[in-house]
């Protein structure tokens, strides 16, 4: 039995490529209705998993259920999975029109069907005034607007994105994501979005699966992944720049390390005892405090600054804790020069702590 | 000296021949380098005519007698030989002097002629008809009337190869045996196209639209496989030069007994003489000069003669040599040509661009099944346009 | 690390793996499809891919057979059968005894002919078109696109129409008859077809490549030989590939522009097989034929594969 | 919109250099393409200008300056035999084109389905394009052999009235050599067939099972007007082949039954070697070029001449 | 005459392919040890800029100088340059010691000098290791060093850098584009770097060349560019999400328009007086003040929220203001949802103005 409310459910999935393992035994659950971005970095799977979900791939083991069929069998145009893909993936010699229609054409859906559906989906993606023209004479962004009405016209359950905007600029990117947010809140369908960019998957999903080797390493909500990431990995993915880790060793719930003292009082764990241990802290650039805030911190110290970069609404400032890079994100006003010395703070309540050895999460 | 020898020899017969003429040029002392080309003059000229264009020609080539060579003589391409001829006494050997002429171009001689070859014979298996219990044909009319028997007993009448010369060739021994010389003439000779398209040849479109009948089914290119067509039986007669004669002699069939010859079809029993010649192209080097003079020389010496055209099948140039044990048929037509029933070959008559023109036609006609009528229209055209 | 994998499974499923005693699978199909192998298909495609390789082995079988078959046996037998009295006679024949004129010594002696004018034809044809696909496609010069398209346009031109004036020119440099102007001859004829590969093949290098080249002070051969040409082996092979089958096949050239001594092996097996001396010796056609064919056939059969990928790189652009 | 200076841009009267001259820029790219404008130049054009021009005049067996005019074109074009190898031609250019090109891509198509064996298949498709046109006539004449061929096969195996002999035929000749020229010519245009669908985006596959397009209208309807290029480059190859259609007819038929199967390239010959009459040889030949510059002109402009870069 | 330390001077450089205009009479100078950024939208010429002072393309008119040379007709390698690729364009059959040599090679440098250069440079790049292998073995991050590494060999004044960094994943990226600011102070060479990411460009440049067209709009330091920007296309191009801006006009110093009216007396004008005429003013989402600090803002407001789009560490808001959209940068632990009425303040300081019609900075 599928939970009630599960549009896309996969059971051990896996999958070998000869010998290499590419899924192995993955299980996964989407709501409906749902937004979950598959993230990870290049060659952990994502795109293999969604291209068994959408039947263009056949998995060695498991099972596959879409809106509580079982689809394992099944060919792609039957299991009611819509695909977008990185390169777009038009038909260069049909018009707009043409790419729209050519799936229903091919299911002998009415003409007059297929002429209000494609009118529809070209209204709600604001591609009207091209639907006669080719896709050469498109730009990259309305090309991946086209890709997507391939999908919405064929009134599907899920939408499947591999990577759909990674060949476009950054200021068209910014805006179809923008516009994607928007279309899954007027659709409501389902949505399966492959990227490994954060930024789209922090702004675009109700869940994010984070995937290494073929293997879920956390799912759950863009702030649950953010704030309280399960493992060194994930936490160590996910921000830019990255988690500043201390290394060090936890001692009746105070962490000692690298001329840190950090009495964990503010931290929630997340197993109810932690026996002591050798441990690592985490703590992201923009949660070290400095200026005026520095006072109201638990923690406090200072660090030399390195390096400084200005990226306009931030600064980023390179320092050194112990001997390791440590990271500082400072207000873009923050005016601090290399060699300066730097009062931190830190917030335990803002820091993750993981087991030295598992790398999970405490 | 090593001389290379352009020529198209190379069917059994032919090598043969040529062989006599390399065995006598290296008993002088000098090489003979052979350059055969095989697949006919088509495949051979260019190759002949483009070296000697681009300024590396072979040191002697063979050409069909006629008017092929003229224009290389006119852009002084080929070799003088009048010294040659004068100190061999050329004009007072060569026989039928129609022969010389051919080779002279302004007064001067360009080539060396070396055989004579016609093409008015037809060669009849005499066992096919014996067989079937007949007379063997001694003419042309003779051979239709028995055709049905031959033909009924399931051999082909007529031997014919798919290539245009022959096809040509066959009609125009045709032409010389049902028009006669004269319309022949009128018509090769003087271009006269009211005879080309008059009674006479009319006579004769009929003929090979006959013949065309009787060569249904021999599925052979060359000449030498239809010759070996009547030689194994499979066909009882073939119009064909006097070279298929060789062909005759290599398989060790004998004249008269084994085989029928018919000069002029039996009709008109008469020889048209071609035939073949050397040609020298201009060279540099003095020291080939004088040796492509010697080679010229040699060809026609007695000896030469004899060994060469005995084993080619056709006729010296010379009336003066002794060719000794010679066959029935050789035997005919040196007594042709000792009285005088002689007429020029029609290569030597027609530029190669009619023949050319003539050969297409006749062709299409032999495979064809052109309306007599149709085909001598067409053929009157040519004749007309011919220059 | 503890499993995390299910970390984001709903309850369901642990539900159902306790019910179902630890395995998490509900009905209905699970992995892979099932995979028949005669399948209606299967039966068809590769039904059909036999019988047309039927057709294009047919003429090989054919004439392998009859190589090795007798003459007897080819007159009263069936083309496709293998023969009975198995005979290497014809072979023999073919390589060192037919005749063409008084000459019997078969293709030995063009083989060796061939070979000769095989080599310097190859090396200068591919060195000249592979230069100066290079220019094309990285050092454009004003005019350069007319000369490409004058050199396409080449390819449709009938060799007859030239074999007068080429002959003429080549008498007025003095090449004539040698064998440096039946390389020269070659070398003009593969042109078209061969710069098309190698402008194609070297537009698809990374222009950056070249750029990255200058920066580091390589000139036009610096370039050619130490960046471009060791990257360029697939079309190299396509390109030798091709000259080489179209020399060694070559007839007509082989036989205008170099005299006596040196006519290669395919007028060799054109006298063979055109020389009738009594009956047409099929047998030894068959054999000439094959021995003159090994060397392509010897180079396609080897580099098959490399050929196809240097197709890709070279031809599919337009 | 005024473009921002910092303060310290110097002087305009900075040494200014001139630009050097053109000609002395790239030496070696100039002399290396030596070779090629010379064979571009000399060869194609200048070998083309003076049979062009010859053709204007009464050249018998050597070029000769007397010229005639149009009267060589004339003389062409009420010539049957010419008729007839520009309709053979025709029926063997356009059939050769379509059946390679087509039996190419089905092959190509096949090849593509990830078959066992691919090399092997690829191998036996493409051996006959490494034999010579005269092997393949030879080949060919002797399986359409009416005695000892296919036809005495069939016969031999009870089909007495089996007839299959088009190269005695006057009306089927062309197509005999016809299955001879697509025998030789099919495996290089499937490999490049092959070469095409393999440089094909993976993802319009895919896009088109999601769409639910069955693997044939894949094929029709996306795929093929997607291998534009590679069919225009099959085509030029295939084309300039045809033109040139000579070998295989010399070495199959030599132009028989009775001038049945002539061909431009053939009658050029014929005319300039045969029949001693290179003027007429080289008006045929202006034909053909005529014919051929008028097809690909325009095509030639559109692939090369319009855009940079290959 | 040049200023004495500039490095790279162009002087009205041209540059036409036919009848397209793509470098338009262009002065730039580049100071001695100056880390430029040439940044602008793609197509715009920068890469174009680059070559031709590389000397890879031949302007049409004007003059190049570098170190005082005038260079203009001069080869690539005589300019005393070296380039970095976008696509790294190593020799791909030469081992990482055959690229880094190949120059060196090329101008007959003595072996044991081409060894002892090669070293440094693998030793500064870190890529030690790698010298024998070949680049297709190499991860993409590698193949970049070796790439900087074969500029880096050939000791030259200028480095030349084409989008050295957009082929690689966000992370490395990261990593890389550190390491060249790194790599830049201790070298203290002049640096030219294209680049179309904002984020590089303000984190690496001393000054950016921002570009359009083929003319450069802007030229100055990352905070010029960022606070200052000189018109209205450098304002919406610089900042991710970009500046709001609001249509309006200017009654003695005070803009009016949209719901807004803004005294600007805080804000530093570019011209002494400006008369009254229409105008936009422009705000960065990041200066919108919300939360408690809406209190000190000398302008306040309220929007209604639209769409939350949840960063990690930002949160930005898309609200609309007189119909247009407006954008609104929050802190990471902000909690918004859609359809909040969310209170603002605007810093006339912080805000810039332009002329409606010639979009110039006021
Ligand atoms: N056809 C195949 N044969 C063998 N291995 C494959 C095949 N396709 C993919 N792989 C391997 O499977 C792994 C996962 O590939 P996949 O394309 O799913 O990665 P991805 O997460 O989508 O990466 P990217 O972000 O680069 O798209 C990779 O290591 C890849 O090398
Ligand atoms: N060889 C060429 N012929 C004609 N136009 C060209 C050529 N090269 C570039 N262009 C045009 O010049 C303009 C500038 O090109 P350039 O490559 O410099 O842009 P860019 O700023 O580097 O863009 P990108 O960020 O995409 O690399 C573009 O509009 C381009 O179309
Ligand atoms: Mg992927
Ligand atoms: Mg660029």
């Amino acid at each position: 039995m599928l939970a009630p409310n599960t549009s896309v459910s996969i059971r051990d999935l896996t999958l070998q490529f000869g010998a290499v393992q590419v899924l192995q035994t993955l299980n996964l659950d989407i709501r409906d209705g749902e937004f979950l971005v598959l993230l990870g970095s290049s060659g952990c799977g994502k795109s293999t998993l969604l291209n068994c979900i959408a039947g263009l791939l056949e998995p060695t083991d498991g099972q596959i259920f879409i809106k509580g069929r079982n689809v394992t069998w099944l060919e792609p145009s039957e299991r009611g999975i819509g695909m977008v893909f990185q390169s777009y993936a038009l038909y260069p010699q049909m018009t707009v029109r043409g790419n729209l229609s050519f799936g229903l054409r091919n299911a002998r859906v009415p003409k007059a069907e297929i002429e209000s559906r494609v009118a529809r989906a070209a209204k709600v993606l604001q591609i009207e005034p091209l639907l006669d023209r080719k896709p050469a004479a498109l730009s990259g962004g309305q090309r991946q607007r086209v890709a997507i009405g391939r999908a919405l016209v064929r009134d599907v359950d899920v939408f499947l994105f591999d990577e759909p905007l990674s060949n476009l600029d950054a200021k068209l990117r910014a805006d179809l994501r923008v516009e994607l947010k928007r279309l899954h809140h007027s659709l409501d369908n389902t949505m399966i979005y492959v990227t490994h960019d954060q930024v789209e998957a922090m702004t675009l999903a109700d869940r994010i699966a984070i995937m290494r080797n073929g293997r879920i390493m956390q799912l759950g909500t863009p702030d649950e992944i953010y704030n309280r990431p399960q493992n060194r990995y994930v936490a160590d993915f996910i921000g830019s720049p990255s988690m500043n880790f201390v290394e060090g060793h936890l001692e009746r719930g105070t962490f000692h390390g690298a001329d840190l003292q950090l009495a964990l009082d503010g931290y929630r764990f997340g197993a109810p005892q932690v026996a002591d241990r050798p441990a690592i802290i985490g703590i992201r650039p923009e949660h070290v405090a400095t200026g005026p805030l520095v006072d109201s911190a638990p923690i406090r110290g200072e660090v030399t600054a390195e390096l400084v970069e200005p990226m306009g609404s931030d600064t980023l400032v390179w320092a050194q804790l112990a001997g390791k890079p440590f990271r500082i994100r400072m207000d873009g006003q923050a005016r601090v020069s290399p060699g300066d010395r730097l009062p931190i703070g830190i917030d335990p309540a803002k820091a993750s702590l993981f087991d030295a050895k598992t790398e999970e999460r405490l | 000296v090593d001389l290379e020898v352009t020529h198209w020899w190379t069917s059994g017969g032919e090598a043969n021949a040529v062989s006599k003429l390399a065995d006598a040029w290296n008993a002088t002392g000098n090489k003979w380098i052979d350059g055969a080309i095989a697949g006919g003059g088509d495949t051979a000229r260019p190759i002949m005519i483009s070296r000697i264009l681009g300024g590396d020609p072979m040191d002697a080539f063979q050409f069909n007698h006629g008017r092929q060579a003229e224009e290389l003589i006119q852009a002084g391409l080929l070799l003088d030989l009048t010294d040659v001829a004068e100190a061999n006494h050329w004009k007072d050997i060569v026989q039928p002097s129609s022969l010389l002429d051919a080779c002279t171009y302004e007064g001067k001689i360009y080539c060396a002629p070396i055989n004579i070859h016609s093409w008015q014979w037809m060669w009849l298996n005499n066992k096919v008809y014996e067989d079937l219990g007949l007379p063997v044909p001694t003419n042309w009319n003779e051979f239709v009337d028995t055709a049905d028997e031959v033909a009924a007993a399931g051999k082909i009448p007529l031997a014919m190869g798919g290539q245009p010369w022959q096809q040509a060739g066959a009609f125009n021994v045709l032409a010389t045996a049902i028009a006669g010389q004269d319309a022949y003439l009128a018509v090769n000779r003087d271009k006269d196209e009211s005879v080309a398209g008059g009674p006479e040849f009319a006579k004769v479109f009929e003929a090979a639209a006959q013949a065309r009948e009787l060569s249904q089914g021999s599925n052979v290119q060359d000449w030498n496989q239809a010759t070996n067509m009547v030689i194994t039986g499979d066909a009882a007669a073939q119009i064909m030069g006097d070279w298929a004669q060789g062909e005759f002699a290599l398989a060790g069939k004998t004249a008269g007994t084994d085989y029928t010859c018919l000069p002029g079809l039996g009709l008109n029993a008469i020889l048209d003489a071609g035939g073949d010649a050397f040609y020298f192209p201009a060279q540099d080097d003095p020291e080939t000069t004088a040796a492509q003079k010697e080679l010229a020389a040699l060809l026609l010496q007695p000896e030469t003669q004899v060994a060469f055209n005995a084993a080619k099948g056709s006729l010296p140039i010379r009336g003066d040599v002794d060719m000794g044990t010679v066959n029935d048929c050789t035997k005919k037509g040196l007594e042709l040509l000792a009285s005088g029933n002689v007429m020029p070959a029609g290569t030597t008559l027609l530029s190669p661009d009619t023949n050319q023109q003539v050969n297409d036609l006749l062709t299409e006609f032999w495979a064809s099944d052109m309306a007599p009528a149709d085909a001598q229209a067409r053929y009157a055209e040519i004749i007309a346009s011919a220059d | 690390m503890a499993e995390p994998a299910t970390l984001g499974t709903v309850a369901a499923v642990d539900a159902i793996k306790e019910r179902t005693g630890g395995v998490g699978y509900l009905e209905g199909p699970r992995g892979g499809r099932p995979r028949r192998v005669l399948t209606a298909h299967n039966v068809v495609l590769y039904g059909t891919l036999l019988v047309i390789a039927a057709y294009f082995l047919l003429p090989l079988w054919v004439m392998l057979v009859t190589s090795f078959k007798t003459m007897d046996e080819i007159r009263q037998g069936n083309i496709f059968a293998p023969p009975t009295e198995f005979t290497i006679f014809p072979w023999i024949k073919a390589w060192a005894q037919a005749c063409t004129g008084i000459n019997c010594d078969g293709l030995s002696r063009g083989f060796w002919n061939s070979v000769y004018i095989l080599v310097p034809s190859v090396v200068v044809s591919i060195a000249v078109a592979s230069v100066s696909g290079y220019t094309l496609a990285n050092w454009r010069f004003k005019g350069s696109e007319a000369i490409f398209t004058i050199l396409i346009l080449g390819a449709f031109i009938p060799y007859q129409v030239m074999i007068y004036p080429i002959a003429i020119l080549l008498g007025k440099v003095g090449l004539f008859g040698s064998l440096w102007g039946l390389v020269v001859v070659h070398t003009i004829f593969g042109m078209p077809l061969n710069v098309l590969l190698f402008r194609n093949y070297f537009s698809s290098v990374p222009e950056e490549l070249f750029k990255a080249a200058r920066v580091d002070g390589a000139g036009f051969w610096g370039i050619f030989f130490r960046i471009m040409l060791p990257m360029s082996l697939p079309i190299f092979v396509v390109s030798m590939i091709i000259q080489i089958t179209g020399i060694w096949n070559d007839f007509l050239f082989g036989v205008i522009y170099t005299s006596n001594e040196r006519y290669p092996m395919t007028v060799q097996l054109n006298n063979i097989v055109n020389s009738v001396q009594g009956t047409k010796e099929y047998n030894v056609n068959m054999a000439a034929t094959l021995l003159t064919g090994l060397v392509p056939l010897a180079v396609y059969f080897a580099s098959g594969k490399l050929f196809v990928r240097g197709i890709a790189a070279g031809a599919v652009k337009g | 919109m005024a473009v921002t200076h910092p303060a310290e841009v110097a002087a305009p009267d900075a040494a200014r250099v001139r630009r050097p001259s053109r000609l002395l820029r790239n030496i070696p790219a100039k002399i290396a393409s030596i070779p090629m404008v010379l064979i571009a130049l000399v060869i194609f054009v200048g070998c083309t200008a003076w049979t062009v021009f010859y053709s204007f005049t009464k050249s018998g067996m050597l070029p000769r300056l007397q010229f005639v005019g149009l009267d060589q074109y004339d003389r062409l074009w009420s010539t049957p035999k010419w008729w007839t190898s520009i309709e053979n031609l025709a029926i063997y250019g356009v059939l050769s084109m379509i059946l390679t090109m087509a039996l190419g891509f089905f092959l190509a198509t096949l090849l593509d389905r990830k078959v066992r064996g691919e090399d092997v298949f690829r191998t036996i498709f493409l051996y006959p394009f490494a034999l010579s046109f005269i092997v393949t006539g030879l080949a060919w004449q002797w399986i359409l052999n009416p005695e000892f061929g296919i036809q005495a096969v069939v016969r031999s195996l009870g089909w007495e009235g089996f007839s299959f002999d088009p190269l005695h035929s006057r009306e089927l000749v062309i197509y005999g050599i016809l299955i001879a020229g697509i025998w030789q010519g099919t495996g290089l245009v499937m490999c490049i067939m092959l070469a095409g669908l393999r440089g094909i985006d993976e993802d319009i596959w895919k896009a088109a099972r999601v769409d639910g397009i069955p693997t044939w209208k894949t094929y029709t309807h996306v795929v093929i007007p997607m291998m534009r290029p590679v069919f225009v480059t099959t085509l030029v190859l295939v084309a300039s082949g045809v033109i040139k259609l000579y070998d295989l007819v010399k070495a199959q038929t030599d132009g028989g039954p009775g001038g049945a199967s002539e061909v431009p390239a053939k009658y050029v010959m014929d005319s300039m070697f045969g029949a001693q009459n290179l003027g007429q040889g080289f008006a045929a030949s202006t034909m053909m070029l005529l014919s051929v510059v008028i097809i690909l002109i325009p095509w030639a402009y559109l692939e090369f001449g319009g855009k940079k870069r290959g």
